[in-house]
Order: structure tokens, then sequence, then C-alpha cells
């Protein structure tokens, strides 16, 4: 696989992306939606011959009302606590009916996943359902409105989490969680990585068992940043290495797939609304998580 | 505004719950729902022009060529490049790249090797270059040009490929000027030359070698003889340098030394050289000597810094075994039998900065140091031989008088290059050729030159475009497409508008040189720098940020949210109906290709 | 060929299961269901039933599944009870609401706290209004038979079938069942054909976004198909009864002829309430059984025709229901109901509704008298009567 | 109709065992309902299951309260009064143990009952059914409640445990059949003189 984040737009060469929709326009995705974005990748990389199952989130919203649908592919809309059982259900029913190369994809939010849905998720993780679950994570409870949730980063802005009293409590591991499950592929990428995000998918697609791709989202309206900079966040998310991207195969072989740029970790909190009121000594607090889930991580690769 | 015409489908309406299905599923994609309404801004393709065609008097379309070759689309890159700049093999070893002085590379890891590029293109176009084909259709008039240098040459190719009859006059046996006469042929080998001579000759311009035009009414002559005479005789009278005894036996021009030695009659120099000066033919001068079996020893009045030839060629200069004196300058030739036998300097210090800006060398009391010599070669400037000038044409600072596009006093005459004021660079000269030819053109058309070359030129006072001019005069678009529905914007892309996240820092690649002893060997004119490698070009085309230009990276295409972006053959175009106006496209743009303007209104 | 074996409810249960050809199933344990996906498993592991057995980590996503394997076309059942029933409310209406032909058996058990594993029937009951049918069984016998049926109605519906009968007195007792073969059961009841299903050569979304302009018109669709249902069910009880020779009614009036006072019972007290009539009648009552199996669709006009006294010479004075449930602060959930359908019927009969047997208090055929001679003695009824209660 | 109310502990299997009974009466055309009593089971605490038979379909559902018959897998329940809740004594009352009749017929709590005795605990140790400690006798006992009470045949017990019991059938039947021969009961009346009406 090739690694190098930038492939996709240094060159002179056309990057041969895959050019089959399986997203149509008109959907109803806020100008410059990160998750529109990854939707439309993680698509072109699984191909027509897969089911999306989609929990209550911004993407419950998206597809638009009865009568219509932007995916060209099935989607069934389920319980917000439910897409690891409904993907269960969806990949049952395949099998008996011989379609076991169709892929099965949940495509939840971080509330859908990190919060309310976490018990359905883990059930079917630990029985190494053949199925895609997708994280896509904004960060918080964009749909109802910007409320907090497990993945909200600490000392973040939201609705329930105000600038008075941001968020104490750090964002839940919701990767080292999956990964403890031992699953076959567990991995992290964003929407500013189109590169990398479709390459996992591609190797996700190729796996049997239960794979969990998280990926990290940006949120315009939840972020409190111009939607032209949606994507420049996500990727300096990666690059000051708040949000690292690697991947774990079968729960213990790492492999950190891009090298922080070092990007400045104040630069990309302050591009961000929800972030702006935070100290020098929060942001100071914070740079020190990154670098000890840095050596955590770094430790995880050499050991694997 | 212009309504942007799609069939979109229509949404669905159920009249009855008996024509709805019993649960909630879809019949339908939203295509019906026109989220373009959202906008507020509107994304569009803009092209700008790169830094480094801004940077270059002839306005070569570096960014065309290098995005054409890296595609492998050999013959485009070459008929690209070959739009403004007629002669890539040439200028890729001779021309000091100001397009690189302007690179936005610079920043990040260091400017694109260019010349490297624009002479690996020129020779892999292989031993036979394609003749340009003219733009327009003849048009009967005929030109002269005298003199073959670049300057001349440049006329004559832009005017011929503007569909006038060339005829060129040169007094020496062969053709190219300085090319030949006053650039060494281990920088630029004479079969690279000649065969962008048989391409000129191929495009129907006539070459009359060892055919001085000699005087004014020689001139007089070809002026009513031809529609429009352009004169390019250069700059071959070298300066002298000023010291004791200079008009001596032992002592003669180092310009001398190259043109006998590029005639192929290299003259008895002895064993122990001394060169005087510091720029490049100089430079040249000494190398040359080295190669003819001489000791030279390069003599200068300033230091390093204040060097004007190139740093690389002094450097190539030391290592052939060159012995470079700094704050050195001459005081007298030492003359034994009527022939000068060495040479007498003093050493200098610097003091203030002249009006040129480099600080001035002030001899040292008691400093004299004496040399031995069987040459002393000097080489401290040329200067234009003013005797073929007609007496009735005006001269100014040494040089014919010249207005807008080289126009002479003499309305049907126009000079350029060296035998005008103004930089002495091969690049300029061409640059001064295309200026002269648009102007002859415009003369001929009765147009007013000097508007038709602000427009052709980038910002209205940069380099002149050909592109633009045919593009002006005939409608002929020549501009190598990026993509469709571009804006052009006459705007020079900086490197601020760059998005580095895009490209990683990395080292140019550099041409290698041929080791010494092979310089200095049998064939001791064989070219000194090695082309570049296959993969050390391919990485380099690489490095380019392609600035201004869409490139079909398709960033844009790829982060479109709203799947707003079309990929068509040749480029992209945006579906106004669905864009909702994020600008993510424009700001994850690699090269600044994309602007975001106010949704037009009629409110 | 059919056998009849002595089995527990629960295995009953599960027979039906493996006849109906069920394809996907996931379940949770909860007492005293447990024995059902016991069983089913067994029956998966032996490959006697070629179905995907999901072992989920609650009922909630036992629900969850089986909808979500139903909208890719399979035909799922699932198990529960109490505690169990209720954490799966949410994903009941989307089973129904998506329209979805899920069969889902549960044993009525008490809801806690206090904790209680025993019988109890408030538990499915609180669940009338999330678009399920509701069928309620008697006795092992009808167990299996009902799932059968259960899976023919939902399908030919489109709408999920919850079969209910009793904790223990049901689940968990053996007496004889009837086990028809595959061959008659698929007779009886073919394969499924979804309308529409999760399908990449036919893609489509499923519950998408509905918003006011029809959410009132598939609420409107959706009360058709429980109209629908009780249509259908007759036909499909009818072809029960030819092809099995077992009959179930949506009800069963005992002693239709000549009875003043019925006693109204679902489930397994029905049963012990044929004992009851019996001795009432060896006394010279007038009592007669009316026995409710189905409450969702309810079947309200056939209430009427049965008890309402418009045919000749009936005269029905006294209702005694006996509810084995409460909605507090409303009582009795069957007498609600059937008080309701009786509203503004001439002649009605007078509704006595009774709380018997709640968390697994054991119902006798003298509590049931018990009941009956309150109705008797009473003109009219006052406000629900506790049986056996310590006062 | 026949009613018998099984006393046992946890683990003793008395569930189990009033299932093979009434498997064992069925398949000789009667009848039948089993059920345990509606609990917790836990190893150890006293159990209770019910059988009923009848030549007629049964429709009555309610717990057993005068039970025909008594059969106690345990003898320490004896010391619970509960134990003969409603027993009407016209049936018999087989406790497993390795007294005999008459040595149990001093006990007050047994006075006037028709005793069978059997020592179930030695034949399913025998037979390694269970462990020393808590020897599972259900089958066993079976063997001598169809000798004494004639409700059905030895052989229908056997199959019967054939059956209905997942784990060791042949030992357990063996374990039937070694009761049924060695139940003690004590020259009382003849087995079918109970329930005949039924």
């Amino acid at each position: 696989m090739n690694t190098d984040p930038l492939v996709c737009g240094q060159g002179t060469e056309p990057q041969q992306y895959e050019q089959r929709e399986l997203m149509t326009s008109g959907h109803l995705a806020c100008p410059g939606c990160g998750a529109a974005m990854a939707m439309r990748l993680a698509l072109k990389a699984m191909g027509p011959d897969t089911v999306v199952v989609i929990p209550a989130s911004c993407w419950a919203i998206i597809p638009g009302p009865f009568p219509y649908s932007n995916l060209k592919t099935p989607l069934m809309h389920t319980a917000f606590e439910t897409t690891g059982a409904a993907i269960s259900g969806v990949r049952a029913a395949l099998d008996l009916q011989g379609k076991e190369s169709t892929q099965v994809m949940g495509w939840a939010g971080d509330g859908g996943t990190f919060d309310i849905g976490l018990q359905s998720l883990s059930a079917a993780a630990e029985r190494n359902e053949n199925v895609l679950y997708v994280c896509y994570d904004n960060e918080a409870y964009m749909n109802t409105g910007i409320q907090r949730s497990g993945a909200t980063p600490q000392y973040a802005w939201t609705t329930t989490t105000p600038t008075d009293h941001p968020k104490d409590e750090a964002k839940k591991n919701i990767d080292r969680i999956m990964a403890a499950h031992c699953i076959p592929y567990v991995a992290t990428t964003t929407s500013g990585h189109p590169h990398d995000l479709m390459a996992k998918f591609a190797k996700a697609r190729d796996i049997r068992g239960f794979r969990f791709i998280h990926v990290l989202c940006s949120c315009t309206a939840g972020w409190k940043i111009d939607s032209a900079l949606s994507v420049e966040v996500m990727r300096l998310a990666v690059d000051c290495g708040l949000f690292p991207l690697y991947e774990v195969e079968d729960g213990i072989h790492y492999t950190i797939n891009v090298q922080p740029k070092g990007a400045s970790l104040k630069d990309y909190l302050m591009r961000q609304g929800r972030f702006r009121h935070m100290s020098d000594e929060h942001v100071a607090s914070l740079q020190r998580q990154i670098e000890r889930e840095w050596t955590w991580l770094e430790k995880q690769t050499r050991d694997s | 505004m212009k309504k942007e015409i799609k069939k979109l489908p229509e949404p669905i309406v159920f009249k009855s719950e008996r024509d709805m299905p019993h649960c909630p599923v879809s019949m339908a994609s939203m295509e019906w729902n026109e989220t373009g309404s959202w906008r507020y801004m509107r994304p569009r393709y803009v092209e700008r022009s790169p830094a480094c065609q801004n940077s270059c008097p002839t306005g070569n379309d570096i960014e065309a060529w290098i995005r054409l070759l890296a595609l492998g689309r050999l013959n485009e890159a070459w008929e690209a490049a070959t739009l403004e700049n007629p002669f890539p093999a040439i200028m890729g070893r001779v021309c000091f790249h100001p397009c690189m002085t302007g690179c936005n590379r610079r920043e990040l890891g260091g400017t694109v090797n260019i010349g490297a590029l624009e002479r690996a293109l020129g020779d892999a176009m292989g031993a036979k270059l394609p003749p340009a084909a003219p733009f327009l259709k003849p048009s009967g008039k005929k030109i002269a040009v005298v003199g073959s240098g670049p300057a001349g040459l440049a006329c004559a190719y832009h005017a011929a490929r503007m569909g006038h009859r060339v005829t060129v006059f040169e007094r020496a046996q062969k053709a190219g000027g300085m090319l030949r006469y006053g650039i060494p042929a281990y920088r630029l080998p004479h079969d690279v030359l000649d065969r962008e001579m048989e391409r000129l000759a191929a495009m129907g311009i006539e070459l009359h070698t060892g055919k001085p035009v000699a005087n004014a009414s020689h001139m007089q002559t070809l002026r009513q003889d031809y529609t429009a005479v352009f004169l390019a005789t250069g700059a071959h009278r070298a300066k002298t340098a000023g010291f004791e005894s200079e008009k001596s036996p032992g002592v003669m021009a180092g310009l001398e030394l190259l043109r006998q030695t590029a005639a192929g009659k290299p003259p008895q120099i002895g064993k122990s050289v001394l060169v005087i000066g510091g720029d490049d033919t100089a430079v040249d001068t000494a190398r040359t000597a080295r190669r003819l079996g001489c000791e030279v020893t390069l003599i200068y009045r300033r230091t390093r810094a204040e060097m004007p030839a190139f740093e690389s060629e002094v450097r190539a200069a030391e290592q052939e075994g060159i012995k470079i004196e700094y704050l050195m300058a001459p005081s007298r030739a030492v003359i034994k039998g009527g022939r000068a036998i060495g040479l007498e300097c003093v050493r200098t210090k610097l003091g203030a900065p002249d009006e040129s800006g480099r600080r001035r060398p002030e001899p040292v009391k008691d400093s004299e140091v004496a040399f031995e010599s069987d040459t002393i070669l000097t080489a401290v400037g040329e200067e234009i031989d003013t005797s073929i000038i007609p007496s009735s044409l005006a001269i100014e600072r040494g040089a014919i008088k010249t207005g807008v596009g080289g126009r002479t006093e003499w309305h049907n005459v126009f000079a350029g290059g060296d035998f005008t004021i103004g930089p002495r660079t091969v690049v300029d000269a061409l640059a001064a050729g295309k200026r002269s030819a648009i102007a002859i053109d415009c003369m001929i058309r009765e147009e007013d030159a000097a508007a038709a070359l602000e427009s052709a030129s980038i910002c209205g006072n940069g380099p002149v475009l050909m592109s633009r001019y045919i593009e002006k005069v005939a409608g002929i678009e020549r501009r190598v497409a990026t993509t469709s529905n571009t804006c052009i914007q006459d705007r020079v892309t900086v490197f601020g508008e760059i998005n580095t996240a895009y490209f990683t820092s990395s080292e140019p690649e550099c041409a290698q040189l041929r080791e010494v002893s092979e310089r200095l060997g049998k064939d001791s004119f064989i070219e000194v720098t090695l082309p570049l490698s296959d993969a050390a070009r391919d990485r380099e085309l690489r490095r380019c940020f392609h600035c201004g230009r869409c490139t079909e990276c398709d960033n844009c295409y790829i982060y479109c949210p709203d799947i707003a972006i079309a990929k068509k053959v040749g480029g992209f175009e945006f579906d106004m109906n669905f864009c909702k106006g994020c600008g993510v496209c424009s700001k994850e743009c690699p090269r600044s290709a994309i602007e975001m303007i106010p949704e037009p209104t009629e409110f | 060929m059919s056998v009849t074996e002595v089995i527990m409810g629960n295995h009953a249960a599960s027979e039906g299961v493996r006849l109906a050809r069920t394809q996907v199933i996931a379940a949770y344990p909860i007492t005293p269901q447990t024995q059902i996906v016991e069983k089913l498993s067994e029956m998966c592991a032996r490959g006697e039933l070629p179905a995907r057995f999901i072992k989920v980590e609650s009922e909630h996503s036992a629900m969850a599944c089986c909808l979500a394997a139903s909208q890719a076309g399979a035909r799922a059942f699932t198990a529960t009870s109490s505690q169990g029933l209720a954490l799966m409310h949410e994903l009941l209406f989307w089973t129904a609401y998506g329209r979805l032909p899920v069969v889902m058996a549960n044993v009525n058990r008490a809801m806690a706290p206090g904790w209680n594993i025993w019988n109890d029937q408030t538990d499915s009951l609180a669940q009338r209004d999330t678009g399920w049918i509701q069928i309620y069984c008697e006795t092992n016998q009808e167990v299996l038979d009902t799932v059968l049926m259960a899976f023919r109605l939902a399908e030919t519906v489109d709408l999920p079938v919850m079969l209910v009968y009793d904790a223990f007195i049901l689940s968990h007792t053996y007496e004889p069942v009837e086990i028809p073969d595959q061959k008659e059961a698929d007779r009886f009841l073919p394969s499924r054909k979804a309308k529409f299903k999760i399908d990449t050569s036919a893609p489509r979304a499923f519950n998408p976004l509905v918003g006011a302009e029809h959410y009132m018109e598939f609420r409107h669709i959706m009360e058709q198909a429980h109209e629908e249902a009780k249509r259908a069910y007759k036909d499909i009880a009818r072809d029960f009864s030819k092809k099995f020779h077992r009959s179930y009614d949506v009800m069963e009036l005992v002693h239709a002829d000549d009875s003043e006072i019925i006693i109204v019972t679902s489930g397994s007290i029905t049963s012990t309430a044929r004992v009851a009539i019996r001795e009432l009648r060896e006394k010279g009552e007038k009592a007669g059984l009316l026995k409710m199996r189905m409450l969702r669709p309810f079947p309200t006009e056939m209430l009427r025709e049965a008890v309402g006294n418009s045919g000749a010479g009936k005269r029905i004075t006294k209702l005694a229901v006996l509810d084995r449930d409460i909605s507090h602060g409303a009582g009795g959930i069957w007498a609600q109901e059937i008080k309701a359908a009786l509203a503004g019927v001439p002649n009605a009969p007078q509704v006595f509704p009774f709380h018997i047997g709640l968390g697994g208090r054991d119902v006798t055929t003298e509590s049931i008298i018990e009941a009956y001679d309150y109705a008797k003695q009473h003109e009219r009824p006052e406000r629900a009567v506790w049986i056996g209660l310590k006062k | 109709m026949i009613e018998i109310r099984i006393h046992g502990r946890g683990g003793q299997g008395a569930f189990v065992g009033s299932k093979i009974l009434a498997m064992a009466v069925f398949s000789e055309g009667k009848f039948v309902q089993a059920f345990p009593s509606f609990g917790v089971e836990r190893r150890g605490a006293p159990v209770t299951a019910f059988v009923r038979i009848d030549d007629k379909r049964i429709e009555l559902r309610s717990e057993i309260y005068a039970p025909n018959h008594l059969i106690i897998l345990d003898r320490t329940l004896l010391n619970n009064p509960a134990t003969f809740d409603g027993f009407n004594g016209e049936g018999w009352v087989l406790i497993n143990t390795r007294r005999t009749p008459s040595e149990l017929s001093k006990l007050k709590i047994l006075a006037g009952f028709r005793v069978a005795t059997v020592d179930a605990n030695s034949i399913a140790a025998l037979n390694k059914l269970g462990s020393a400690m808590s020897p599972i006798v259900d089958t066993a006992i079976l063997g001598a409640f169809c000798r004494i009470t004639g409700l059905c045949s030895i052989d229908s017990i056997v199959e019967a445990i054939k059956k209905g019991v997942p784990i060791k059938p042949d030992a357990n039947a063996k374990a039937a059949q070694e009761a049924y021969s060695e139940v003690q009961f004590g020259g009382a009346a003849a087995p079918e003189a109970v329930g005949a009406e039924a």
C-alpha cells in the first residue's frame, strides 16, 4: 500500500481514482461535510456490491427523505444503538442466500459507536462477524445540535460542555477498545487523507471477519470552521499528532501509516471555534496526551 | 447569468396513499434536489501564470512542457516549449535560467532544475528536431535579419511562424553568432547548434552565411528589398582592460581565442596563460585555454563573491586546475623582445561600492606581484562595433537607439540583442528577437505595436507571449490547455498560493559533471555537463508545483462532498446545479487553480 | 408423517421454528424462554435446521439482528420474555413500522421489580401499541401450530407477529404435542417472498426519514394491513385446519348457545377455566367461556358478534374478564380492550374486570369460580376485583 | 385423573423424572402433563415436580394440591411437613432410602400411608449416575414407581429414558430396571388398585 498521504495532488499524473460514483448529488449534508466525503470515498473503494447500514446520525438525514436515497447501494437505516447487531443480521441473511461476497458496511457516527452503540458493536466484534464497521467520527452529537459524546476531545466546547466549563474528560480511545477485541483489522483514517482512506477501505474489503475503520470527519458547524477549511483541519489533526493514522491487525500488529509532519497543535486548535477558548495550559496538557499516546503507539509498532 | 442547463429528475409526488409503497423505502435518487441554490460563493477554474514563466524574458511556458514531459507527451512538450522560446536544447545548456530564480519551489527544498530539464527536453527529441509549422497563412512579406546570433535567430523564427519569409545574413562562415563563437563547445556542442540551424532552415528560413552587411549603403539596399530589416549583429569588440602595453603581441582578447577555437583554428598561445576578468567570457577563455593545454591563471580584481561568472563555472574551472588570483589588478605587461612575457599586477582591497553596487577594488600600496606568461588573454567585456550603423541613425550609449519592439528611427528597420542597449544575455536576446518579430508583424498589419506588445505580455509589462499575440491577432489558441471552463487570469502565482500540504520538501536533482581527467583528455571540448539520468529527470519533473495551472490531479474531484465536479476529457467541470459552494476544492487545490467568486445575482 | 411427543412448551416453539425453515435466529437467554433457543442451538448445531443462529449480547440486539435479516429477505425468529421484551421496545416499532415479518415468541413473565420470573401477561400486553400482531396460546400444541401460522400471517401482511404463552405453565410443562413432518409444514408455509429486500442488484434505502407529508399515510397503510391481517388470519386458520385438522380461531366461545355469564380468558388460564366451566355447568350454571387468542389486531367485530347479543335467543349478561396483567391506574388490559370494543353496542353485556394470577400466583378452578360467583352476585361492575388477594 | 408429586433436591433430577414418567405413560396411550415447581432451581434446594395422568385430555393447569402419589427422592425431606401437604393417603409414598418400609412405618409422619422404599442412591452410584455425594436418582426411582403403581410398564420407562435422557441413557435404564427389582413394598395392596378409576 502506498502510504504517502500526499500522493493525492502532488504529481502531474491524474490520480486514477475510482471514478464510479456510488453516491449521488442533491444530498442533505452541510457544505464541506467531512462525513459526506468519507462515504463517497469509502463506497468508491468498497464497490457496488455493498450494503450500508446506518443508525441515527447525520447520515440518517444526509441520504434524503422518503422516497429518496443518495446512495446507489442498498441502505438500511436502523435504530441508534443497533449498528453492530443490524449488520450481523444482514450478514446472516445474505450468507444464507449465497451472497457471501456482498459486503456489509455499518456506518455509524461517534455517538452511535463510542456511546450508545458500543454494546452491540463490541458483541459483533467479539463474534467476529464478517462485516465492516465504520465509525465516522465528528467528535460530538452533531445531528442533534453539537452535544458532547465520548469522542469529544478534552477541553472542547459543545452545547453541553459550554466554554465556561468545557469538556473535562479525554476522548475515549475507541481504537484500542476495538483492537482489544483482536479482530482482523482496525484502522484509523480521515476524509482529509483520501488516498489513505480508500486504501484502507480496499484493504478492509478483502479481509474476512470483523473490520473496524475509524474515520475522523470534520463538521463545519460543530467544529466552528469555515467550510473551505474542512479538509485542512483534518489534515492538521493528523499532522499535529492528535489523530494518528494507523492500523492494527489481529489486535497485535500495529502499523503507523503516516508520520505527523509536526504541525503545531495550537495551530490546529485555534483554527476551530470549538477550541478557541483553550488556555496555553490546556494546550500543553493536550500536547502531553499526544506524546503519551505516541509513545505507546510507537512501542506497539516496535513490539509487533 | 448563464443558466446551467441539465435535465434533472423531477421529485416524486404521491397523489394517493395507494401509490405509495407499503413501507418507507426509496424509489429514486436525490438528484431532483438542486443544492446549488444553497450557494453563496461559486468556484471556478482559473489559470494563472507560473512564476517561472514570468521570470523568463521569453515567457517560456515551462510549466506546460514540464507537465507534458512528465506525462510522456514529448511532441506536445516540445511544441509548448518552442512556442515562446525556439531553442530548448541550446537554452537548457547556456541560459542562466532566471526562471529558476522565480520558481516557487525555492521555498520547499530548492528551485526546480529547469535548466537540466530543458536540456533533457531538447535532447529527447533526438538528432532531428521537428521544424515548427507557421501559425498563420503566408503573408508574402520578406524580412531580412542581419546577424545569426540568438536575437536574429529568434526574430527569424518567430517571424517565420507568423507566415513571413525570412532571410538571415551572417558574416561568419557558420550561423549562431555568440552561441557558436562566444560559447565554448564544451558548454554548447556544435552538433546541438547545427541541429537547430537545420531546423530553422527546414522551416524555410534562408540562412546566408559568409555575408557581412558591411556598411550603411548595404543596409539601405536591404530596407528597400525587404519589408522589414532586423539588425542583430551583436557586440563583438572586446573592451580593453586598461593596463600598460596592452596592445603588445602576447596580449589578445579572450573572445578572439574563443572565436578562433570555435572556428577550428585555435591560435598558438604557448604554455602559460594569464586571463584577466571575472565574467563568463573570462572563465570560458580560461577553460578554453586550459583545454588547449595551457597552465592558466585567472586574475580578478575583486573577490569571488563579486565575480559575475556563474558559480558553477568558476568551480568547474578550479577543478580543471585553473588558478584564480582574486583581489589582483593588472598594471602593466612585461615586455621582452616586443612581446609580452608577463604581467605585473597589484593587489587590491575592496572599498566603497561603485555604481554597479559592487565594492570597488582599490590598489594596495607596494603590493606588486609579477606573473610570467606566454599569452595574456583579456576578458573584461564586449562592446558594439558601431561602424556599421548608418550615420543617419542615432547612437545612444554606444548602441543603436531603438523604440518599441526594437524599432529604429528608420520605420522598417528594427534592432535587438547585444546590438542594442539592454541586458546582454542569450535569453534576453531571444526575447528581443521575439518582440521585434511581433513589432514587425504589427507594422505589416498596420497595428499599434506598443499596444500589441503590452496586451501580449504577462501583466502588461512582463515577458511577451507569442501565444497571446497570435490568439489576439488570429484567434488561434495555442495555450496548452489545462482544464475546460478555465478563467485565464493575468496574474502571477506566488508561493503563498501553493498548498504546501501536497508537496514534500525535496532537494533538486543536479546534473553531474564529467570527470576532470576526461574533460582535459583527448576529446577536450567534450561537453562537461552530463545529462540528468532518466530517473533523476523524472524525479525532477515531479518537483514542479505547476503553479496556477490545473494538472488534473483530482484533488477537487475527490474531495467534493457534493459530487459536483465531473471528470471530463481534458479537465473537470463544475455542476452548478449541485455545488453548495463550500470552497474545499479551491482551498485544496495544490496550485491555486480554482478560485471562489461571489455567486452572481440579478438582485 | 407427524409424530406426537411429550415435550415442553418451549420446545414446541422450537419445533415450530424448525418446521418453518427459519433462516436467521438471534436470541439472548432469559428465563423462562431459554429452552427455546437452547433447543434451536442444538438443531442448528446438528444441522437439522440450516439457519444462522446469532448469539447476540442482548434482546435489543436480537431484535435488531432479526429485523435486519428480515430486511435482507430472510425468515427471522427470536424469543424473549419480560425484561427482555421491554428492552426491545424501541425495536418492536422498528420491526413493525418497517413492515418486517419477524416472528417472536414471548414467554409471559412478570416485570421487575421485585424480581419475578413467573407468569404474568403484562410484559406483552404493554407492547400492544408497537404495531405487532399478538397471538396468545393455550397449549403446547397451539404454540407449535401458531409458529407456523404466525410466519404465514406475518409474510402475508408484512407485519411482525408475537406469539405469546405463559411462563412455566406452558413453557416448562411437558404434554403431548403432535409435531407435523416437514413436508406437511412446507405445504402450509411456503418460503418467503419479500416485496422489497436488501439486494445490491436492486438497491434501495429502507426506513429513511419520512416527513409529515407522508408519515400519516404510512400509519394508515399499516392500519389497513392490520385490518387485512384479520381477514388473512381467517384464511390461514381455515387452511391450517384443513391441513392439520386442528383449528384456531381468533377467539373461541364455549357454550355460546345458552351462556349468560361468560368467563373471558387468554393463554393457559383458558384450560383451567374449561374445567371450572364444566364444574359450574354441572351445578346448573349457565356459564360460558370466551378464549381470546388475538390481541392485535383486536377482533372488535368478531367480539361484538360473539357476545353482542345481536343473534336471536342470545342473552349474555356478563363478561368476567380474567386479566393476568395490570395497567396500573387503569386496570386489566384485556378488560379495557373488551370494554372499548363493546362500547356503544346496544344490549352489550356488562364487563366485570378481575385481576388474577399475577406474578405466577396459581390459578385454580376455585379461583376462577370465585370470579364467576362475584360476577353473578353483582349487578354491575365497580372497580376491578383482585382474586385471592391477601387483604 | 392421577396426580403425582415428586419431592427432591436440586440436582437429583426431579423434573426430568416427571418428564420421563409422563413420556412413559403417554406411550401407553394416556394423556399426561408434567411440570416442575416453577422456580429457580438451585443444587440442593428442595424442589418439586408434578405429573398428571388421565385417560382424556388434561385441561387443568393449576398446581397439584392433592396428589395421589408422592415420590420422595431424598429421605431428609421427610422432615418437612410440607412434603405431605394435600396427600390423601390413597396412593403410594415411594421413598429413596436404605430402610425397609417396615422400618419406616414407625415414623409418625408416615402413619397410615402405604410406603415403598428403594435404595436409589446406591443403584445410581453403582451405575455411575451423578456423584457419590449427589447421585442422580430420578430414573432409578421411576423403575420402582412403575413397579408399585403399575401406571406403566418398566419397558415403557426404559424406552422413555432412552428417548428423553440425554446423558448415559443405558446406565439410567439399567438403574430403573434394578430399582424395579429391588423396590420393597412390604406386601401392600396390588399396584393396580390405586388410581384405577382415572
